[in-house]
C-alpha cells in the first residue's frame, strides 16, 4: 500500500485539469476564467511532478518551476488587461467582449 | 504515505469543485488556497518537498493575493455575486459539462491503458533540483528571466494609469 | 548571464558561445532599450536601437563562421535549418520594425515599450526554431506569448485591442495548459523531454502507445493554437482585427513561423510520418484548415479578417508539405515560409501605410478606388494578394508550386487536390479585394496625413524592398532554393 | 484561248469586286456597264472557248485547267481547277447568255433603286459562283460554287432588306438549302474516304471498278448527293423555300430561281451520273421525287394569287420534270429541258417583273387584268413563254423538251407507267395554271393603272428570250417528226444515251398525241374557267375550301416543318438561353456561401465559445488517437 | 538568332511598361508605342516565316531553339523553341495584337497607359505559352496571361464586368492548377524512371506511363485545356468573360487565349499521353460534338450580341476537340486552320460588336436593326464574317472545318454527321445576326457613321486575311504540317527533332541526395 501507482497521480492531475476546464467554459466572469486557467496550469504541473517522480528525476520539478514563472507572468499581464477591460467595458463579463465577430 | 496522498487528492478535488461553483469571488479564492495546499501535500508525498513549498508560497500565496488585490481594487460588491448567480445558470453548464466529461473519460481511459508503474519513494531534494536548474537548464533559467521581463514590461504598459500595484509586486518577484 | 554559465561546470565551448551570441544580442538590445527609456523617452532613438540590433544580429548570424551543427545540451541545436529560420525571423522582425515606426508615430500612446516587447517576442520565436527540448520549447513559446499579450493590447484606447488581448491571453494560456499536460504525458511515458531521447524511446514502436498519442495530441493543441489551424483557429480573426497592424503581421509571420519550424523539427526527429494516427490527425487538421479558412474568408468584408482567415488555410497548405515529408517537403515548408513572410508583411505593410491615427485601414471602404488614388500602392497590394493566391511572377506562386511538388512526390493526392480546390476558392476573395480597389469611386473622406514625409520614406523603402523580394523570389527562385537545400542538408 | 478559261468565272468576279469597292462612289451610269459588261464579256469568252473546244482536232473530250493548288494536307489534295466538257459548256452557255440578258434587263429594271451597285455586285458574284459550280473539276470546288450561289441567293432574296419579311424568306431559303448541302458534304466525306480524291473525273473513272451496280455505298453516296440536289433545286421535301424566295427582285427570280441556280441539282446529278447509275435505288428515288414534286407543285400553282408564286411553283414543277428525266436515265433530256426551261422561265419571270413594275408592285393576279393592250410587247413575249411552258405542240420549244421526257419516262428501261402518268397529269395541270395566269393577267377588264412602260433594255431581253424559247426546241425533234438529235449527240461524250425498252419505238406518236391533246385541253379548260365563265372557278374554289387552302399553302409543308423543326429548335434554344450548365457552378458558389454563413456564425466573438471549439478539437484528436 | 524567341516576350513586356510610363505625357504615345512594339514583333515573325518557307525542309520541325537554365534545382530551363505551329500562332498573335491596339484607339479613354500595359502583357503571356518547351515555364506563362486579362475585364469591361472577371479567373486558374498537378506527376514519374528530373518537353516526351497513371495525368492536362478551349460543360466562364470584356479583351480572349487551349491539346496531350488520349478519344470527340451543337443552339437564342458571338466560339471550338482527338493528320491540319481562321473571324465579329457598341452604346440586338442603310461598309464586313462563321467555302473557316470533318469521318462517321448538323445550326444563328443587326427597318434614330479610316484598315486587314486563308491556305498548311506530323507520330520523328543545343540531363542531381525520398 506504500507504493502509490503512478497513474493515480496522473488521474488526480487530469481530474483537476478537467475541473479547471469546466470552470473556464461555464464561467463568464473574466477573473474566474483566469483562476480556472491557473487551476489547469497547476494540474499540468502536478502531471510533471508525477512524471518526474516516476523516473526519479529532478527535471519534472524544474519544469514545474518554469510553469510557475509563466503562471505568474501570465496572471500579472492578465490582471492588467482585466483592469483595462473593466475600465472600458465596466463589466467583467467575458461575453461582453464580443465586438469582433463574423 | 499512500493514505495521505489519497486524502490530500480528495481534498484538492473537492476544494476545486467548490472553487468553480462559488458565486462569491473571495470565497472561491479561499477554496482555491485550500486546493493548492492539498496539492502541496500531494507534492510532498510524491517526493518533491521543494516544489511543495513553492506551491504554497507562490500559488497559494502570491498569485492568490494578487487576485484578491485586484478584486479589492475593482471594489466588486454584492451585486457582482448576484450577477454571478445569474450568469451561472443551469442551461449554460450542460454543454460544457458534457464535453468535459467526455474528455475526462477519454483521458482516464488513456491514462489507465498504460502499463502500471509505481512512483519512486525517494525524495528529490531541493539540492538536486538546484543542481539541475543551474546545470543543464541554466539557459532555461535565463529564458524564464526574459519571460518575466516581458511580463513586467507588458503589465507596466497596460496598467500604467493605475497605482502601480501589479508593477511593484512583480518587481519583487523578479529578484 | 554568461558569467553564470562560465562558472559552472557545464562545458561551453567557443563555438557554443558564438552560436548563442545572436540570442544574447537580442537580450542586450531589450535591456538597452529599457535603460534608454529610463534615461529619456525618445521614439526615434529607440527605434534606431531596435533596428540596428536586429540588423546587427542578422549580420552576425550570416557572417560569423560557426560550425555547421552546434548543440548546446540539452536545450538548443544550431543547425542550418535552425539558422536559416533564425535569420528569416530576424529579417522579418526588422521589416516589421521599419513599418512600425510610421504606424506608432501617429499614435499618442507611449511607443517605446513596444520595441522591447517586439524584441523579446522575436527572441521567443528564435528560441523556438533552435530548441530541441520541451523546456526551451515551452519557454520560447511563453516568451513569445506573454510579449504578444501586451503587444496586442498595446493601444489601450482601443476597445478592440483590449478585447483581442484578453481573448488571446485566455486562449493562449488555455492551450498552453493543454500543451504542458501533453508534455507531461510524453515525459511520463518516455522519461525525457529532449527530442532525440524521445525519438530513441519511440524508435522500436511501430504503433504509438496510447499515452504517447494523447501527449502528442495535447502538444498539437498548443502548437495548433499558435498556428491557428482548425479547430483552434477561432481566436485568429478577432486578434488580427483587434491588434495594431504591425503586431498583426508579427503574429501572422514570426509567431507562426517559429512554431512551424519547431513542429517540423520535432516531427522529423520522432519520425512522425511512420505513425498512421499522427498522419491522419494532421491530415484532418490540414484539410479542415484549408476548407474552413477559405470558406470563412469568402464573403468577409474586413480585410484584416480576410487575411486572418486566409492565414488559416495557408497554414493548412504548409501542413500539406509538412505531411508530404521528405527533403522536398522540408524545403517546401522553408521556402513557403519565406514567400509567405514576404507577402504577409507586404500586405500588412500596405495596410499600415493606409491607416490613419484614428483606426487601421481594414474595411473595403478604405481601399475602394485605391487604384485611382494611389496606383502604386494599389498595384503593390494587388501583387501581394496575388502572391497569397499563388499566381505566377510572385513568390507565392513558387511557394505553392513547391508545396504541390512536395505533395505530389509524397503521393498525397487527396491533400494536393484539396489544396488545388482551395486555391480556387481562395482566389475569389483575393481578387475581390483587387476589384474593390479598381472600382471607380472616390473613397470615404479621411483626414490627411500629418506626418513628415520622411517618416513614410522608411516604410516606403521597406515595402519597396519587399516588392523586389516578392518578384525576385517569384522569378528567380533558384538562389533561395539552393540556399535552403544547402542549409538543410549541410 | 483555252488558257483563259479561268476568265469565264473570273470576269464576273472582277465586276463584283469593282462594284463592291466602287460602291456608291461609282457613277451610276457605270454600274450596269460594269455589271452587265463583265457578264457579257464572259459570254463572249464562252463563245470563243466553246468554239475552239468543239472544233479542236482531235476532238477533246474535256479540258482541264489548274489555276492553283487549293488545299493539300496529308493526302487530302484539292486544286482550284476548272474542267470543261460539253455538259459544262451547255450550262456555261445558258448561265452567261441568260445571265447577260437578265443583267441587261436589270440595268433598266433596277435603275431607280438605291442599291443599284449592290444589286449588280451580288448578281455578278452569283454568276461567278454559278460558273465555278458548273466548271469545277472537283467536288469541293463545286461545293464552293454551290455554297456561293446559295449565299448570293440569300443576299438577293433579302435584297430589299428594310422589310423584315424579305429577310425571313432569305433566311428560310438559305437554311433549308443548307440542310441539303450538309447531306451533300457528308457524301463528299464518304467519297473522299472511298476514293482518296474528290476529283470528279477520277471518281467517275474509279467508281465502276470499285462498286458493282446496286452497291450500298454507291447508293448511300448517291442519296446524299441527291440530298444536296433536292435542297438546291427545291424538290420534295425541301421545296418550301422557293415560293417565299419570290420576295427578291424579279430579275433575281428569273436568273437564280428559275434559270440557273435551282437547276444546279440537275447538274450535279448529271455530273455524277456514274454513281447514280451504279445505284439504281437512288436513281429511282430521283425519278419518284421528280414525279411527286411536279404534281405537288403543279396543284399548288393552280391556286396561287400571286403571279410570281405561280411561276415559282411552276419552276418547282418543271425541275420535277428534269428530275424525273434524270430518274429514268434520260440524261440529255433533262439537260435539254433545263436549257429550254431556262429560256422560257426567265422570260416569264422577266415579263412578270415588267407587269408587276407596271402596276405599282401589285402581285395579285386577281387585281390585274386587261394588260394586253397596255403592255403589248410584254403580253406577246409572255404569251410565247407561257405557251412554251404549257408545251403547246409544235411551235414551242417547251413542247419538244417536255415531250421527250414524257416519252422516255414511259419508254426508258428505267421508266414505268406511274411515272409516266404523273408526268402526263402534270402536263395537263401545267397548261391549266399557265393559261389561268395569262388570262387573269392580260385579259378581262382593266383593273389597274399602268404607270411604267418598259423601255429598250427590257424589251430587248424579252424579245431575245422569246425567240430562244421558240426556236430553242428545234434542235431536238423526236423521231416521229423528223428526228433531230443535236442535244443528245452533243452531250453523248459525257452523258450516256438512254436505252429504250425494246419494241416500243413505234408508239412514240401516241404519247405525243396524248401530250398535245392534254396541253390543248388544259388551255381550253383554262379558257372556259377564266374567260368564258369567270364565276365558275370561284364556285369551285368555294366548294372545296380546305383543299384549296391546302394547295394554296403548298401542301402545308411549311406548317409541318414549323411544328417539326423550327418550333422545337426555337423552344429548346429559348429555354436554354441562360445556359443551364451554369447551374452546377452556381450551385457550388451557393454551397460555398452557405458554408461561409454557417462558419461565420461560429465566429461569434464570444470567448467561451472559442474555448469550446478547442475542447471539441481536443476530444476529436483523442478520439481519433484511440480509434486508430 | 534564337535569342529572338525570348526577345519577342521581352519586347512586349518592356513595351508594356514603357506605354504605362509615357501615358502620363500623352495617351497617344502609349498607343503608338504599343502599336510599334507589336508591329516590330509581327514583322520579325513574318521574316522568320518567309525565310523558313524558302529553305527546304531540313527534316526537323524545329526552326529555332533557345534554352538557358532557369531553376536548375528543379531541372527547369528557360527553354523556348519555334516550330511551324508556334510560328503560325505567333503570327496570329501579333497580327491580332496590332488590331487590338488599333480598335482601342478611340474606345479606351481612361487609364490608357495601364490598359496598354495589360494588353501587351497578356500578349506576352500568350506568346510565352506558344513558345515554351518547358512544362514549368509553360504553366508559368499559362497563369501569367490570366492576370492582365483579368484586369482588362475588371477595369475596362461592361456593366457586369466584376462577375465576369472573377468567373474567368477562377475557372482558368483552378483548371490550371490541376494541370500543374499533372505536370508534377509527370515530372516525378519521369524522374523516377530515368533519374533525370527535368520539366523539359523533349525529355518528357518519351516517358512510359502505366495506363492508369497516364490517364490521370492526362486528365489533369485535359481539364486545363478544355476549360480554356472551352468545351461544354466547362464553358460557363466564356460567355460572361467575352461579353463583358472591352473589345480588345474579347478579341484577345476569343482569338488568342482560346487557342492556347487548342495548342495545349495538340502540343501536350497528343504526344505526351498518346495512349490515354486514345482511350478517351471517343468521349472527347463526343464532347466536341456536344459543344458544336450546344454552342450553336445557345448562340441562336442570345440577345446580347457579344454573348451570341461568344457562344459561336464555343461551337467552333468543338471542332478543335473533334479534330484533335480523331488522331488523324488531315483533321489535325484542320484544327490548325481552325485556330487561325476562328481567330480572325470571331475576332472580327467581336470587333464589329465593339464598333456597334461605340456607336449606339448597347449590345442588345433587340435594339438594333437596319444598320446596313447607314453603314453599308460595316454591313459588308459583317456579312463576310458571318459567312466565315457558318463556313462559306472560300473563307478560312470552311477549309478548317472541312479538313477537320473529312479527317474525323475516317474514324467516327456518326459524330461527323452530328457535327455537320451543327453547320446548319451555325447558319441559323449567323444569319440571325445579319438579320437583326443589319437588315430590317432602322430602329435607331441617332446618327450612325460608317467605319472610319482606322476601322476600315482593321476590317480590311481581317477580310483579306480570312479570304487569303480560304483561298490560299497552302502556306499555312505547309508551315504546320511537319509539326503536326511530329506530334501525331511522336515515335518516328521526335529524336531527330531535338536540337543539339539541348542539355537538360545535368539538372537536378541534388534530388537523389535528398535523404528521405521514398
Amino acid at each position: 500500500m506504500n507504493v502509490i501507482p503512478a497513474e493515480y497521480g496522473l488521474i488526480l492531475a487530469s481530474v483537476l485539469f478537467t475541473l479547471g476546464l469546466v470552470s473556464l467554459l461555464i464561467r463568464r466572469n473574466i477573473i474566474f476564467m483566469l483562476i480556472s486557467v491557473e487551476i489547469m496550469l497547476n494540474a499540468a504541473g502536478i502531471a510533471f511532478i508525477v512524471a518526474g517522480s516516476k523516473w526519479a528525476q529532478p527535471d519534472g520539478q524544474v519544469m514545474f518551476i518554469f510553469i510557475l514563472t509563466m503562471a505568474a507572468a501570465e496572471v500579472s499581464v492578465g490582471l492588467a488587461l482585466i483592469l483595462q477591460m473593466y475600465h472600458q467595458l465596466k463589466t467583467l463579463d467575458s461575453d461582453a467582449a464580443n465586438k469582433m465577430k463574423g | 504515505m499512500a493514505i495521505i496522498f489519497y486524502m490530500a487528492s480528495a481534498i484538492a478535488v473537492i476544494a476545486t469543485v467548490m472553487v468553480i461553483t462559488r458565486h462569491n469571488l473571495v470565497h472561491a479564492l479561499l477554496y482555491l488556497v485550500v486546493s493548492f495546499l492539498a496539492v502541496a501535500i500531494v507534492f510532498y508525498v510524491l517526493g518533491a518537498p521543494f516544489i511543495a513549498v513553492l506551491e504554497i508560497i507562490i500559488y497559494a500565496g502570491a498569485i492568490v493575493v494578487l487576485l484578491i488585490f485586484v478584486i479589492m481594487m475593482l471594489n466588486l460588491r454584492q451585486e457582482s455575486v448576484a450577477q454571478e448567480k445569474q450568469w451561472f445558470s443551469g442551461k449554460i453548464i450542460i454543454g460544457p459539462l458534457i464535453l468535459a466529461s467526455i474528455l475526462l473519460v477519454e483521458m482516464l481511459y488513456i491514462l489507465t491503458s498504460g502499463e502500471p508503474a509505481g512512483l519512486s519513494e525517494n525524495m528529490i531534494e531541493a539540492k538536486a533540483v538546484g543542481m539541475s536548474l543551474y546545470g543543464p537548464y541554466v539557459l532555461g533559467v535565463e529564458l524564464s528571466g526574459i519571460l518575466l521581463m516581458s511580463g513586467i514590461v507588458g503589465a507596466y504598459h497596460l496598467g500604467r494609469q493605475k497605482k502601480k500595484v501589479t508593477h511593484r509586486f512583480l518587481e519583487k518577484k523578479e529578484e | 548571464m554568461l558569467f553564470l554559465s562560465e562558472r559552472k561546470e557545464v562545458v561551453m565551448s567557443r563555438e557554443d558561445l558564438l552560436n548563442i551570441v545572436p540570442l544574447f544580442i537580442l537580450t542586450s538590445a531589450a535591456i538597452l532599450i529599457l535603460f534608454s527609456i529610463a534615461i529619456k523617452r525618445n521614439h526615434k532613438v529607440i527605434y534606431v536601437i531596435t533596428a540596428l540590433s536586429l540588423l546587427a544580429d542578422f549580420i552576425f548570424l550570416v557572417t560569423v563562421d560557426t560550425p555547421a551543427k552546434g548543440i548546446i545540451e540539452p536545450l538548443f541545436i544550431f543547425d542550418g535549418f535552425g539558422k536559416f529560420n533564425f535569420g528569416l525571423i530576424l529579417i522579418t522582425a526588422l521589416a516589421l520594425t521599419m513599418l512600425s515606426y510610421a504606424y506608432f508615430e501617429q499614435r499618442e500612446e507611449r511607443k517605446e515599450e513596444y520595441y522591447i516587447l517586439l524584441i523579446l517576442a522575436t527572441l521567443g520565436a528564435c528560441t523556438l526554431v533552435i530548441s530541441k527540448h520541451f523546456v526551451s520549447l515551452f519557454l520560447g513559446l511563453e516568451i513569445l506569448s506573454v510579449s504578444l499579450y501586451s503587444m496586442i493590447a498595446y493601444l489601450r484606447k482601443r476597445k478592440r485591442s483590449d478585447e483581442a488581448g484578453i481573448k488571446y491571453l485566455i486562449m493562449a494560456a488555455f492551450s498552453s495548459a493543454f500543451m504542458l499536460f501533453g508534455m507531461a504525458l510524453i515525459y511520463y511515458t518516455t522519461g525525457s523531454m529532449e527530442f532525440g531521447a524521445i525519438a530513441s524511446y519511440l524508435a522500436p514502436f511501430s504503433k504509438l502507445p496510447l499515452l504517447m498519442i494523447a501527449g502528442l495530441g495535447f502538444l498539437l493543441i498548443g502548437i495548433g493554437f499558435k498556428l491557428g489551424v482548425v479547430p483552434f483557429h477561432m481566436w485568429i480573426a478577432d486578434v488580427y482585427e483587434g491588434a495594431p497592424l504591425p503586431v498583426t503581421s508579427f503574429i501572422a509571420t514570426v509567431s507562426k513561423g517559429g512554431i512551424v519550424i519547431l513542429l517540423v523539427r520535432f516531427f522529423l526527429q520522432i519520425n512522425g510520418h511512420q505513425y498512421t494516427s499522427l498522419v491522419v490527425i494532421f491530415s484532418v487538421v490540414a484539410i479542415a484548415s484549408m476548407f474552413i479558412g477559405n470558406l470563412l474568408a469568402l464573403q468577409q468584408q474586413n480585410i484584416k479578417r480576410i487575411l486572418a482567415y486566409s492565414s488559416i488555410s495557408h497554414m493548412g497548405y504548409i501542413l500539406v508539405a509538412f505531411l508530404a515529408g521528405g527533403s522536398l517537403g522540408i524545403e517546401a515548408v522553408a521556402f513557403y515560409l519565406v514567400a509567405y513572410f514576404i507577402t504577409t508583411v507586404g500586405a500588412f505593410g500596405i495596410l499600415t501605410t493606409l491607416s490613419d491615427s484614428q483606426r487601421d485601414a481594414e474595411l473595403f471602404d478604405d481601399v475602394r478606388g485605391l487604384f485611382w488614388r494611389r496606383p502604386w500602392t494599389a498595384a503593390i497590394f494587388s501583387a501581394m494578394l496575388l502572391s497569397l493566391a499563388g499566381v505566377p511572377l510572385t513568390a507565392g506562386f513558387v511557394g505553392e508550386f513547391y508545396i504541390v511538388a512536395a505533395g505530389v512526390q509524397g503521393n498525397m493526392w487527396l491533400l494536393v487536390i484539396i489544396l488545388v480546390i482551395n486555391s480556387a476558392i481562395g482566389l475569389f476573395y483575393y481578387i475581390r479585394i483587387i476589384s474593390i480597389m479598381s472600382e471607380k469611386q472616390e473613397a470615404i473622406d479621411r483626414p490627411e496625413v500629418t506626418l513628415k514625409p520622411s517618416v513614410y520614406f522608411i516604410s516606403g523603402i521597406t515595402i519597396a524592398a519587399l516588392v523586389i523580394a516578392l518578384f525576385w523570389v517569384g522569378i528567380f527562385p533558384d538562389r533561395l532554393m539552393t540556399l535552403i537545400r544547402f542549409l538543410i542538408f549541410s | 484561248m483555252s488558257d483563259l478559261v479561268w476568265l469565264i468565272p473570273g470576269l464576273p468576279f472582277v465586276g463584283a469586286v469593282i462594284l463592291i469597292f466602287g460602291g456608291t462612289n461609282l457613277p451610276r451610269r457605270l454600274v450596269p456597264v460594269v455589271g452587265a459588261g463583265s457578264v457579257g464579256l464572259s459570254a463572249l469568252m464562252t463563245l470563243f472557248i466553246g468554239f475552239e473546244f468543239l472544233t479542236a482536232t482531235p476532238t477533246a473530250q474535256s479540258y482541264q485547267q489548274v489555276v492553283w493548288n487549293w488545299i493539300e494536307a496529308s493526302g487530302f489534295s484539292v486544286a482550284f481547277a476548272f474542267h470543261l466538257d460539253v455538259l459544262s459548256l451547255v450550262f456555261i452557255f445558258v448561265i452567261t447568255f441568260v445571265g447577260f440578258l437578265i443583267h441587261l434587263y436589270s440595268a433598266e429594271f433596277m435603275a431607280s433603286d438605291e442599291g443599284y451597285a449592290r444589286f449588280f455586285a451580288y448578281l455578278n458574284l452569283f454568276v461567278g459562283f454559278m460558273l465555278i459550280l458548273v466548271m469545277a473539276d472537283n467536288l469541293l470546288l463545286m461545293y464552293l460554287g454551290w455554297e456561293g450561289v446559295g449565299l448570293c441567293s440569300y443576299l438577293l432574296i433579302g435584297f430589299w432588306y428594310l422589310d423584315e419579311k424579305n429577310g425571313y424568306a432569305a433566311r428560310k431559303a438559305f437554311i433549308i438549302t443548307r440542310v441539303g448541302d450538309t447531306a451533300m458534304v457528308i457524301g463528299l466525306f464518304i467519297l473522299f474516304k472511298t476514293f482518296g480524291t474528290l476529283n470528279i473525273a477520277g471518281i467517275q473513272e474509279q467508281a465502276p471498278q470499285l462498286w458493282v451496280v446496286g452497291s450500298s455505298q454507291a447508293t448511300l453516296i448517291a442519296l446524299l448527293l441527291l440530298g444536296g440536289a433536292v435542297g438546291k433545286s427545291a424538290q420534295l421535301p425541301l421545296q418550301t423555300w422557293l415560293p417565299d424566295a419570290m420576295a427578291g427582285p424579279s430579275p433575281v427570280s428569273a436568273l437564280i430561281h428559275a434559270a440557273t441556280m435551282v437547276t444546279a441539282g440537275v447538274y450535279i446529278i448529271a455530273r455524277t451520273h456514274v454513281i447514280f447509275e451504279l445505284a439504281p435505288i437512288a436513281l429511282f428515288t430521283v425519278g419518284v421525287i421528280g414525279a411527286l414534286t411536279l404534281l405537288i407543285a403543279g396543284f399548288s400553282a393552280l391556286t396561287q394569287y400571286d403571279l410570281k408564286r405561280v411561276l415559282a411553283y411552276s419552276t418547282i414543277s418543271q425541275i420535277g420534270y428534269m428530275f424525273l428525266a434524270l430518274g429514268v436515265g434520260a440524261w440529255s433530256s433533262a439537260i435539254f429541258h433545263f436549257m429550254i426551261h431556262a429560256f422560257f422561265k426567265a422570260l416569264l419571270f422577266l415579263g412578270a417583273g415588267a407587269v408587276i413594275a407596271a402596276v405599282h408592285h401589285e402581285h395579285d393576279m386577281f387585281k390585274m387584268g386587261g394588260l394586253r393592250k397596255k403592255l403589248p410587247l410584254v403580253y406577246w413575249t409572255f404569251l410565247i413563254g407561257a405557251a412554251s411552258l404549257a408545251a403547246l405542240p409544235f411551235v414551242t420549244a417547251g413542247f419538244y423538251s417536255k415531250d421527250q421526257i414524257l416519252w422516255l419516262s414511259w419508254a426508258s428501261e428505267k421508266g414505268n407507267n406511274w411515272l409516266f402518268l404523273a408526268a402526263l397529269i402534270g402536263a395537263f395541270i401545267t397548261t391549266v395554271y399557265t393559261f389561268r395566269m395569262v388570262f387573269l393577267t392580260f385579259f378581262g377588264e382593266v383593273k389597274t393603272q399602268v404607270t411604267r412602260v418598259p423601255g429598250l433594255a427590257i424589251n430587248i431581253s424579252l424579245v431575245v428570250l422569246a425567240i430562244l424559247s421558240t426556236i430553242g426546241g428545234f434542235i431536238e425533234i423526236p423521231h416521229s417528226m423528223g428526228h433531230v438529235q443535236m442535244v443528245t449527240d452533243f452531250l453523248s461524250p459525257v452523258l450516256p444515251v438512254t436505252s429504250i425498252r425494246p419494241g416500243i419505238e413505234s408508239s412514240e406518236w401516241i404519247i405525243q398525241l396524248a401530250a398535245a391533246i392534254l396541253s390543248i385541253g388544259g388551255l381550253l379548260l383554262a379558257y372556259f374557267l377564266y374567260m368564258k365563265r369567270p364565276s365558275l372557278h370561284f364556285k369551285i374554289k368555294n366548294s372545296i375550301p380546305h383543299l384549296h387552302s391546302f394547295w394554296l399553302s403548298g401542301w402545308r409543308f411549311d406548317s409541318l416543318y414549323d411544328w417539326l423543326v423550327v418550333r422545337p429548335f426555337v423552344y429548346v434554344a429559348n429555354i436554354n438561353k441562360n445556359d443551364p450548365f451554369n447551374g452546377p457552378y452556381n450551385g457550388v458558389v451557393r454551397a460555398a456561401n452557405f458554408f461561409h454563413r454557417i462558419l461565420s456564425f461560429t465566429q461569434s466573438g464570444i470567448l467561451r465559445w472559442y474555448l469550446i471549439g478547442v475542447v471539441i478539437g481536443a476530444i476529436l484528436i483523442l478520439t481519433l488517437g484511440i480509434w486508430l | 538568332m534564337a535569342i529572338i524567341l525570348p526577345g519577342f516576350i521581352v519586347t512586349l513586356l518592356l513595351g508594356g511598361i514603357l506605354s504605362w510610363i509615357v501615358a502620363k505625357q500623352s495617351h497617344l504615345y502609349a498607343r503608338w508605342i504599343s502599336l510599334l512594339t507589336l508591329l516590330a514583333n509581327f514583322i520579325a515573325i513574318i521574316i522568320i516565316w518567309i525565310q523558313n518557307m524558302k529553305s527546304p525542309a531540313s527534316g526537323s520541325s524545329w526552326i529555332l531553339n533557345f534554352s538557358v537554365a532557369w531553376i536548375p534545382s528543379f531541372g527547369i530551363n528557360f527553354h523556348m523553341a519555334l516550330d511551324g505551329l508556334s510560328l503560325l500562332l505567333l503570327s496570329l498573335t501579333f497580327f491580332l495584337g496590332i488590331l487590338s491596339v488599333l480598335i482601342s484607339w478611340k474606345e479606351i479613354q481612361s487609364r490608357v497607359g495601364l490598359y496598354h500595359f495589360c494588353l501587351l502583357w497578356v500578349l506576352a503571356g500568350i506568346t510565352g505559352v506558344f513558345l515554351t518547351m518547358d512544362l514549368f515555364l509553360f504553366y508559368f506563362f499559362w497563369e501569367v496571361m490570366l492576370i492582365p486579362m483579368f484586369f482588362l475585364i475588371l477595369i475596362w469591361g461592361h456593366e457586369n464586368r466584376r462577375y465576369a472577371a472573377f468567373k474567368f479567373f477562377i475557372f482558368t486558374q483552378a483548371s490550371g492548377l490541376l494541370m500543374l498537378l499533372s505536370i508534377l506527376g509527370l515530372y516525378f514519374v519521369h524522374g523516377g524512371q530515368t533519374g533525370i528530373y527535368s520539366f523539359d518537353y523533349f525529355q518528357l516526351l518519351g516517358t512510359a506511363l502505366a495506363p492508369k497513371i497516364g490517364m490521370w495525368l492526362m486528365l489533369g492536362f485535359l481539364v486545363a485545356f478544355i476549360v480554356k478551349l472551352p468545351a461544354v460543360p466547362f464553358h460557363a466562364w466564356l460567355p460572361d468573360a467575352h461579353s463583358e470584356a472591352p473589345t480588345a479583351g474579347s478579341l484577345v480572349l476569343a482569338a488568342l487565349m482560346l487557342k492556347t487551349g487548342a495548342y495545349g491539346l495538340l502540343r501536350f496531350i497528343v504526344p505526351l499521353f498518346r495512349d490515354a488520349a486514345m482511350e478517351i478519344a471517343p468521349w472527347a470527340m463526343a464532347i466536341g460534338v456536344l459543344g458544336i451543337l450546344y454552342g450553336a443552339l445557345l448562340a441562336f437564342s442570345q440577345t446580347n450580341l457579344k454573348r451570341l458571338v461568344a457562344y459561336t466560339s464555343v461551337s467552333h471550338m468543338g471542332f478543335i476537340m473533334l479534330g484533335v482527338f480523331s488522331f488523324n493528320e488531315v483533321a489535325a491540319q484542320g484544327v490548325v486552320m481552325q485556330m487561325m481562321a476562328h481567330g480572325i473571324s470571331t475576332g472580327a465579329l467581336f470587333i464589329l460588336a465593339g464598333m456597334i457598341y461605340e456607336r449606339i452604346h448597347t449590345r442588345d440586338i433587340r435594339e438594333m436593326g437596319g444598320f446596313w442603310m447607314k453603314m453599308p461598309f460595316m454591313g459588308a464586313t459583317a456579312l463576310v464574317f458571318t459567312m466565315a462563321t457558318w463556313g462559306l467555302p472560300g473563307l478560312g473557316n470552311f477549309v478548317a472545318e472541312f479538313l477537320t470533318l473529312v479527317g474525323v469521318w475516317q474514324v467516327a462517321p456518326m459524330l461527323t454527321i452530328l457535327a455537320a448538323i451543327g453547320l446548319v445550326a451555325a447558319t441559323a444563328y449567323s444569319l440571325r445576326i445579319l438579320q437583326k443587326v443589319f437588315y430590317g427597318s432602322p430602329v435607331v434614330s441617332m446618327e450612325l457613321t460608317d467605319l472610319s479610316f482606322r476601322e476600315r484598315i482593321i476590317m480590311g486587314a481581317l477580310v483579306i486575311s480570312i479570304i487569303w486563308l480560304g483561298l490560299f491556305p497552302q502556306p499555312v498548311l505547309n508551315t504546320s504540317i511537319e509539326a503536326v506530323n511530329v506530334m501525331l507520330h511522336p515515335n518516328n520523328k521526335v529524336e531527330a527533332s531535338v536540337l543539339p543545343s539541348l542539355k537538360t540531363g545535368d539538372a537536378f542531381s541534388l534530388r537523389e541526395k535528398g535523404g528521405s525520398d521514398e
